[in-house]
């Protein structure tokens, strides 16, 4: 049996369970099927890497606001109008020419939901859980990232309820670019620490 | 418990494989799952042991072969037959019945007060602060050793970093204190502190150049080195 | 590697199943890869790296869902391709062939001989000790501290007693260095030891009582404590 | 799809595989048919633990063996006629009534086949690699073996070439028997060390 058949199997008998564990919960009461719609509504639309763009781009345009992000993340953030469940105290790391910062949870997938939504596939992988605070310049290499070995490279395991988040460099070139032009530029991957912010030149 | 979520340091999982314009949920169940373990906060299912408890009690190989999401299914589904809400033969039951009717939906139940008390969860800012726990024993600068310990119940300590010496370098305020045992009994909050390792310390002559770690270690996790 | 297969001091894989009167082997195939493995020790196939490491490189689920004889078929067959004694595409066509035709069966080659020098392998006693390595540098009574290496290559210092502080018992000879890099590089015999340790020093508090752990040290492996 | 129905689609696959495997090498000129069998046929019937129970009994006999037994293991063990791949070094822990040896190899199964055959499925087992280690007396409860705890519990992991075995205690009331009487008392359990040797009263 190939991995894929597997997959495709345990895929709809997940399905079948998660059905009848619905099922049941509502007709007892328990729970409400437009809670759970909203829910997943929230984290499709209103919750996602976005907003942890809108708090970057606000710390490279405004230094007081820097300063308070990097002290108190997590008021610096709801300032931003960003709260909430797995972000009851976020701590920003900011990446520096000399500092690499990047964020794994070994034992979970811990993730700052409330700035960066719910974590992706590779973030969730035993690949990355396992490998990011033993070889965390070869896991970069996975996603195309060369870090001169003179950059000291910081990894934080997100092993309590505290959540951390990346505040990537700002890209050469945009001096002359407002917070709101900045924003699109920040890509997810740069706030967790396995990717760079790059200059807007090299988007189109 | 030294289970296979412990997984910080271990080999063989392969590359890193990054997904372009990944979807929030991959699958429609997926965030079924994620509004029914949110829903059912209210109704305590964790307790005495918590989610993360049930998660890492999937025995290894059935860690292994599940997502994220068939994880938090199962974990789920155990905690609330755990917890009486419902019970494993209704589930077989309720199973055979969509496996027959394959489009056949679960009911629905509408309930707009529920669903603002479930977003009010989402959205809430629940500091993790606490009166309680004492001051703090180590300060910035301090040298400290990760205790050894190898609970069968609830841990944040894991095993790549017991017995190693670190750097305490903040102090975060107190935090209720994570580890459960086997019985569910928890303990008073405590101080938690930022440690930085030095690689070198974690991993010997493997470790990479120019490589530190950091994590998070409440006050009984370390002791003066 | 700090591979699934060290699993010393896992918890979750739950209770140890006693089976009465087992079969020396449960399905025929498992004598099979028995004696197929057997059978091309005389090729050579396991090097440089090794049988062990082979079956260590399995991914861990893939490990894990597979059974003992089912993961010595599985390094043998990858042994058998790597040293290019077969192809995966010759693999691949004889398992369709079997698949359409369930009731054939492989080809027999009678060779008296050829059994003969396997039943040599069986029964001859292969010393372990060598002349080379030098003499020892610990004795008994030495206390020792495993040494904290994470090798990317096969190794036989397992991970929960890295770090660990123990008591030579035994000084047993000079053996073949099993360690073996990325690189499949090999270094010369060393003197190997038994050395003791007490669990508490393994497990802290979670050590049951009464308890000593011995394993064998290749000198490479400790450094005076 | 249930864990048996799993376990019956490797069964078949691995047989498969087997079969195209052992095919092609035979073939091949690489391998042959008789030398398979004759493997096969080894360990079922020629090696296994009745050779181990034969130096138990025979130690438990002979003050002079025992002697050379615990000192040089393997080649007292060769005097009896054993020797073999998975037996070049071959030491054997003595169980007294203060000390009890147990042995396992957490890293892969090694285990001293010239004296015990091939290895039961519970040595096998991760459940049995893993704990064995780090809660002894909790795994010997597993098999119905409660030991005093004044006992001393003495773990030996099997990491290196070198193969352990365990001369267990001579049971009560066997004090007439010849060693060719005590043989058959001689437990495969007990050479591994989760198992004591039962007097013969309770063997009827």
């Amino acid at each position: 049996m190939s991995t894929e058949e597997h997959h495709h199997h345990d895929e709809s008998y997940a399905e079948l369970r998660t059905k009848a564990l619905e099922s049941l919960l509502v007709e007892k009461g328990l729970i409400a099927t437009n809670a759970i719609d909203d829910v997943v509504r929230t984290y499709e639309q209103d919750i996602g890497p976005m907003n942890g763009a809108k708090v970057v781009a606000k710390a490279w345009t405004d230094q007081e606001y820097k300063k308070r992000l990097l002290e108190e993340g997590t008021s610096a953030i709801a300032e931003v109008g960003f709260t909430g469940a797995q972000g009851a105290q976020i701590v920003v790391l900011e990446n520096t020419d000399d500092i690499h910062n990047m964020v794994v949870c070994t034992l979970c997938s811990c993730y700052p939901w409330p700035v960066l939504g719910l974590p992706p596939s590779w973030y969730k992988s035993e690949a990355y859980r396992s490998r990011a605070v033993v070889e965390p310049r070869a896991v970069l290499q996975d996603f195309g990232l060369e870090l001169d070995p003179a950059i000291n490279v910081r990894v934080w395991d997100s092993n309590s309820e505290i959540r951390y988040m990346v505040l990537p460099q700002r890209p050469a070139g945009t001096d002359g670019m407002t917070e709101e032009e900045l924003i699109p530029l920040v890509n997810r991957d740069s706030m967790i620490g396995v990717a760079v912010v790059e200059p807007p030149t090299q988007k189109s | 418990m030294n289970g296979i979520h412990d997984m910080g340091g271990m080999h063989g999982f392969g590359k890193v494989h990054h997904e372009d314009d990944e979807p929030v949920f991959h699958e429609t169940w997926e965030g079924r799952v994620m509004g029914i373990r949110r829903s059912l906060v209210k109704h305590d299912i964790y307790k005495p042991y918590n989610f993360r408890f049930s998660v890492e009690s999937l025995s290894p190989p059935e860690y292994l072969s599940a997502s994220y999401y068939e994880r938090h299914l199962k974990a789920t589904e155990n905690a609330a037959i755990t917890k009486g809400l419902i019970t494993r033969e209704e589930m077989d039951e309720r199973m055979e019945y969509f496996r027959r009717n394959p489009d056949a939906l679960p009911a629905r139940r509408e309930d707009p007060k529920e669903s603002e008390q479930i977003q009010q969860i989402t959205f809430m800012l629940q500091p993790l602060n606490r009166d309680t726990g004492g001051n703090p024993a180590f300060h910035f600068g301090d040298m400290v050793r990760a205790r050894n310990i190898n609970p069968l119940g609830h841990t944040r300590l894991p095993r790549y970093i017991r017995g190693k010496t670190g750097t305490v370098v903040k102090y975060y305020g107190n935090h209720d204190f994570p580890d459960i045992d086997m019985d569910g009994k928890t303990s008073p909050p405590q101080p938690i502190y930022s440690v930085q390792f030095d690689a070198a310390e974690l991993w010997g002559t493997s470790a990479e150049e120019n490589q530190l770690l950091f994590i998070d270690m409440w006050e009984g996790y370390i002791e003066p080195a």
